[in-house]
């Protein structure tokens, strides 16, 4: 008996899981969000945009991710717009165009911002190279990197980019970023030399990563996975996919917990039978 | 149930890909070769738009794009260093391919040299020194202390030039703690990220695909 | 004594930074240029020295005298090993260092006649792995055994790398599977993968997010610098050695800062708090 | 000479990098790493073409010889050549029509898609999703089996990761309400101490590890410039 649950076949442990994500997301419930100090952090930054300020916002995410951040990336894109900011668009990742087109569908269409005046895509320039060689770039001349935004408009004939040189001509860099290129380099490049704020969405695991850059005021705030994109959502009084996904996150994250406590009851149990 | 065909293409693949867990089969086996071969055509074709063309052509040769603009031959060099790296497919070439190579290696190194001076070693630094005794308040004090002696011990495990023994294996044993904690929690939060991938890819499934939820 | 090196300091650094649209100063950064500097200059020392002979003291690392014996074990079984160096170009120093190591188990597969497969993520990773790899044959003495096929280019897409790599790991089944470099979100993907067909497994990374799933699902694994230090280990060079003499000199340097600092933060010297604050802030 | 001239473009690339940056005012050098930046990235587009070629050459191979399982070869190559050959010939002119025309709702739009955007709408974002959403089943399989209370290293590591579980689910305060936490605590409870431990511990062993690497990063850097280091070209040390 205990030999073969120690030996457990992992597909049961496969199907266990699956059947409790799937069960949640059949039958859900609503969860209320506590708001953590950085989110609240990130928050507070966008909250001091004026109208007229321009925000630089990369969505340097792909679709496996998505789930977690691409929320974020909506509730902060709203946020700013809502404070009258004007938004600079761009992606580092191949895979990132969909969702910056789609946030502009989601957002800023609804919200009646007009393209080139309000908002401008860029489109996306191939960040390679650890994304170093864009950032870089990205810091002193802006119009080498993207010289024609992504509808083909010639960047100098931008009304909302008229005067913008580099990231000194932003009040902040919103960063989406689920991986490198990401904010690790717009750390390393864009703050360390041109001390642009950078508030920043990553995924749950690279958030600790950026724990040091946050307290070391590199990192403006941090909103951090799903739970981070709910609690952006509730600050913003405006509910979205990431609070729809809670509850089968939190099932998903029980069952893990029992998983450990199951092996280890397992373990136990086993070396004890062995002594005995 | 959807009618859309590339919904149903999009969830088949992702039953094709979930196969996998059962274990390695036909239909795995099947999806690992489309997506392989989707996915390097598609990089490398962006990659030709966003760098070769808009990059290199268009800046070169503005007007057969017709765009404004004087030509700007000076990305052609980027072109010419790819094609010393290329090189390399004709037999008896391959050290002109290194120069091209080097060329990469050479300022890429040079810019994350200072850029892991700045931003790995002078501001971490900065941050790392806090005072230890906060007078009146105890959790910062303690907060501070024990983040300095987390910080003091685990980069203390990293001392190479000495056998972790005596009193130097108690600091680095406590440093080994330390990076436990950190390991442990790292994985804990990392639960909620790689979860909300599979709760993204079953509400695919289950609403898009099948329309039994509403998200 | 402390306060008149720091006063040193920020004379060395006084002048102003960088700033983009005024006209650049002759010398910016140069708080950056002196720890620059200050490490060439540690580094030359050791190498010197190391040169001269003197081979510095560097512990085992448990995870390196694994490799050896993965790769045995590999051979008794008859099955291949696999490598992968990561999901960084030749840029990132990762891979450097991946490449480093490769050198070191790609000799010892030759010796051994053990077939080594290392699927790639870059094209230039690649060509340079097969570079390294028929150089390891050569040193072995068997270049007629190295077999350019096993080392191939899959697709620049993070996902599609690791579904064919765990296809390959399914298939072939290799005993031994060696993890260096740079990885992301795949890393416990491979490690369970390989985990489940039985093989033993060494990873090695500086990737901290990552670093928390090798160590719970590899035999071995190298945590961060350990990575650096690993080739430097394997190869017995002693310019290498020296480096990471020097590298642990550098690291007392700065043990040394956070301590001092922290007292001295503590005891709230003047001009102290302003000195990290402003001069290390400003890099 | 073979090993002189790389050696020589890798310490003038890198020199160059770092004279811009500590002496922005010397000339000729003023703005060369905008330019070098722009021709590396270009460069190594043409350098993708060494593994496409590798790719493509020995799937051929591997179909021409009729190796087993070939036919999946022939898949890799037909969705390879499909995609390329929507993908490249949609914006041909850089400017002007968008490289995605995806304009709709959440990944499942339907409407003027062109067919590469179908393509990646509907092969490459699933398959990339759901290869990476193999991680879930993984990390509880891992979790299974691997969090083994065998020595205090191991339990340190498990009760972390099951506090900072605890402490990110929105009810794992309330769950655990019964074990009368908040006497001990105060008003603190599990999402606390879990943001605790992620600021203190955590925060501190990440900081170490960052400093370790960039160490190491330094100095490898260092290395490669003068040529000490020679990994890059296949050679090891020597």
């Amino acid at each position: 008996m205990i030999e073969r649950l120690q030996t457990l076949d992992r597909r049961w442990i496969f199907l266990i899981l699956f059947l409790a994500v799937a069960g949640s997301l059949l039958f859900p419930h609503t969860l209320h969000v506590a708001v953590e100090p950085y989110v609240q952090k990130a928050y507070d930054t966008l909250d001091l945009l004026k109208p007229g300020d321009k925000v630089l916002m990369a969505f340097d995410y792909g679709p496996s991710v998505a789930p977690e951040i691409h929320p974020a990336a909506l509730a902060m894109l709203r946020h700013s717009f809502e404070r009258g900011a004007k938004v600079v668009m761009y992606t580092l990742w191949n895979e990132g165009l969909p969702f910056l087109d789609a946030s502009i569908q989601h957002v800023a269409v609804p919200m009646g911002k007009r393209e080139n005046i309000d908002y401008v895509n860029l489109g996306f320039k191939w960040g390679g190279l650890q994304g170093s060689s864009v950032i870089e770039g990205m810091g002193s001349n802006l119009k080498a990197v993207f010289p024609v935004t992504h509808e083909g408009v010639p960047y100098d004939q931008v009304p909302i980019l008229q005067g913008v040189k580099g990231y000194r001509d932003f009040k902040v860099l919103i960063a989406v970023s689920a991986g490198s290129p990401g904010v690790d380099e717009y750390v390393r490049y864009a703050n360390a030399r041109y001390s642009i704020p950078i508030v920043a969405a990553v995924t749950r695991v690279s958030a600790p990563k950026e724990f040091p850059y946050v307290n070391g005021k590199q990192i403006y705030g941090l909103c951090s996975g799903l739970v981070g994109s709910a609690e952006y959502e509730e600050l913003i009084h405006h509910p979205g996919l990431g609070i729809a996904g809670l509850f089968a996150l939190s099932v998903a994250n029980l069952v893990v917990i029992a998983f450990i406590v199951f092996g280890n009851l397992i373990y136990f149990w086993g070396r004890k039978s062995k002594k005995g | 149930m959807s009618h859309d065909l590339g919904v149903w293409v999009a969830a088949l693949l992702t039953l094709a890909a979930l196969s996998f867990l059962y274990k390695d089969n036909l239909f795995y086996r099947i999806a690992e070769n489309i997506f392989v071969g989707v996915s390097s055509a598609w990089v490398f074709a962006t990659n030709i738009h966003s760098d070769l063309i808009d990059d290199m052509l268009l800046k070169a040769f503005p007007h057969a794009f017709h765009q404004p603009g004087p030509p700007d031959l000076k990305p052609l060099w980027g072109g010419l260093i790819g094609l010393l790296i290329l090189s390399r497919l004709i037999p008896g070439w391959t050290s002109l391919s290194r120069w091209g190579i080097a060329f990469v290696v050479g300022f890429q190194t040079g810019i994350q040299l200072f850029g892991a001076i700045v931003g790995n070693v002078l501001l971490q630094l900065n941050s790392t020194i806090v005072p230890l005794f906060v007078p009146r308040n105890l959790s910062a004090t303690l907060r501070n202390g024990l983040g300095t002696l987390g910080t003091f011990t685990s980069l203390s495990y990293f001392y190479f030039s000495r056998e972790q023994k005596g009193w130097f294996g108690v600091v680095t044993r406590l440093g080994v703690w330390f990076l436990m904690i950190s390991f442990g929690a790292a994985y804990g939060s990392t639960v909620m990220t790689r979860m909300s991938i599979l709760i993204g890819r079953l509400q695919f499934l289950l609403s898009t695909w099948l329309g039994v939820i509403h998200t | 004594m402390i306060k008149r090196g720091v006063f040193l300091f920020l004379f060395l650094s006084a002048s102003p930074v960088f700033a983009g649209d005024e006209k650049p100063p002759m010398l910016a950064h140069p708080y950056v240029l002196v720890t620059m500097l200050l490490m060439i200059a540690i580094l030359y020392t050791y190498l010197l020295t190391a040169k001269k002979g003197k081979l510095p003291f560097i512990r085992t690392l448990p995870g390196l005298k694994a490799i050896d014996e993965a790769i045995g074990r590999a051979t008794e079984l008859g099955k291949p090993v696999l490598y992968l160096s990561g999901l960084g170009d030749v840029d990132n120093i990762q891979t450097l260092a991946a490449l480093s190591i490769l050198s070191h188990v790609a000799k010892k597969a030759a010796e051994y006649d053990t077939p080594l497969i290392m699927p790639s993520m870059y094209s230039v990773t690649m060509v340079t792995a097969q570079e390294v790899i028929k150089e390891a044959h050569l040193r072995a003495g068997r270049p007629d055994t190295y077999n350019p096929d096993n080392v191939y280019y899959v697709s620049d897409e993070q996902f599609a790398f690791v579904a064919h790599t765990n296809g390959v790991m399914e298939r072939m089944r290799p005993a031994a599977n060696i993890y260096m470099g740079a990885y992301f979100g795949e890393s416990l993907i491979l490690a369970e993968t390989g985990h489940a067909t039985g093989a033993i497994q060494i990873a090695g990374t500086a990737e901290t997010s990552q670093l928390p799933f090798f160590v719970v699902a590899c035999d071995y694994c190298l945590i961060g610098e350990e990575l650096y230090a690993a080739s430097a280990y394997l190869s017995q060079d002693a310019k290498q050695m020296g480096s990471i003499k020097a590298q642990d000199v550098v690291r007392l340097i700065v043990l040394g800062f956070i301590l001092v600092g922290s007292i001295l933060e503590t005891v709230n010297l003047p001009h102290y708090a302003d000195f990290f604050q402003k001069v290390l802030g400003g890099g | 000479m073979q090993r002189q001239i790389p050696m020589f473009i890798v310490f003038v690339s890198g020199l160059t990098m770092i004279v811009d940056y500590f002496f922005p005012r010397v000339p000729y050098i003023q703005g060369a790493r905008e330019i070098f930046l722009n021709w590396g990235r270009i460069a190594l587009t043409f350098a993708m073409i060494l593994g496409i070629m590798n790719l493509l050459m020995s799937n051929l191979r591997k179909v021409a010889l009729r190796k087993a399982g070939w036919i999946y070869n022939v898949i890799l190559l037909g969705s390879f050549a499909l995609t390329f050959y929507f993908a490249v010939q949609y914006k041909m002119v850089p400017s002007g029509n968008t490289f995605i025309t995806h304009k709709g709702t959440d990944m499942g739009s339907s409407g003027t898609m062109s067919f590469a955007s179908k393509i990646f709408l509907d092969v490459y974002t699933p398959l990339s999703g759901t290869i990476f959403s193999l991680v879930a089943f993984f990390i509880a399989s891992a979790a299974f089996r691997a969090f083994r209370a065998k020595n205090i290293e191991a339990i340190l590591l498990l009760s972390s990761a099951i506090v900072v579980m605890l402490g990110s689910i929105p009810f794992g305060d309330s769950l655990f309400a019964w074990l009368g936490l908040e006497h001990i605590l105060g008003h603190r409870n599990f999402s606390w101490l879990s943001t605790q431990i992620q600021q203190i511990p955590m925060s501190a062993a990440q900081r170490a590890i960052n400093f370790g690497v960039a160490f190491g990063m330094v100095f490898m850097s260092i290395k490669i410039l003068t040529g000490i280091d020679r990994s890059y070209f296949g050679g090891g040390g020597e």
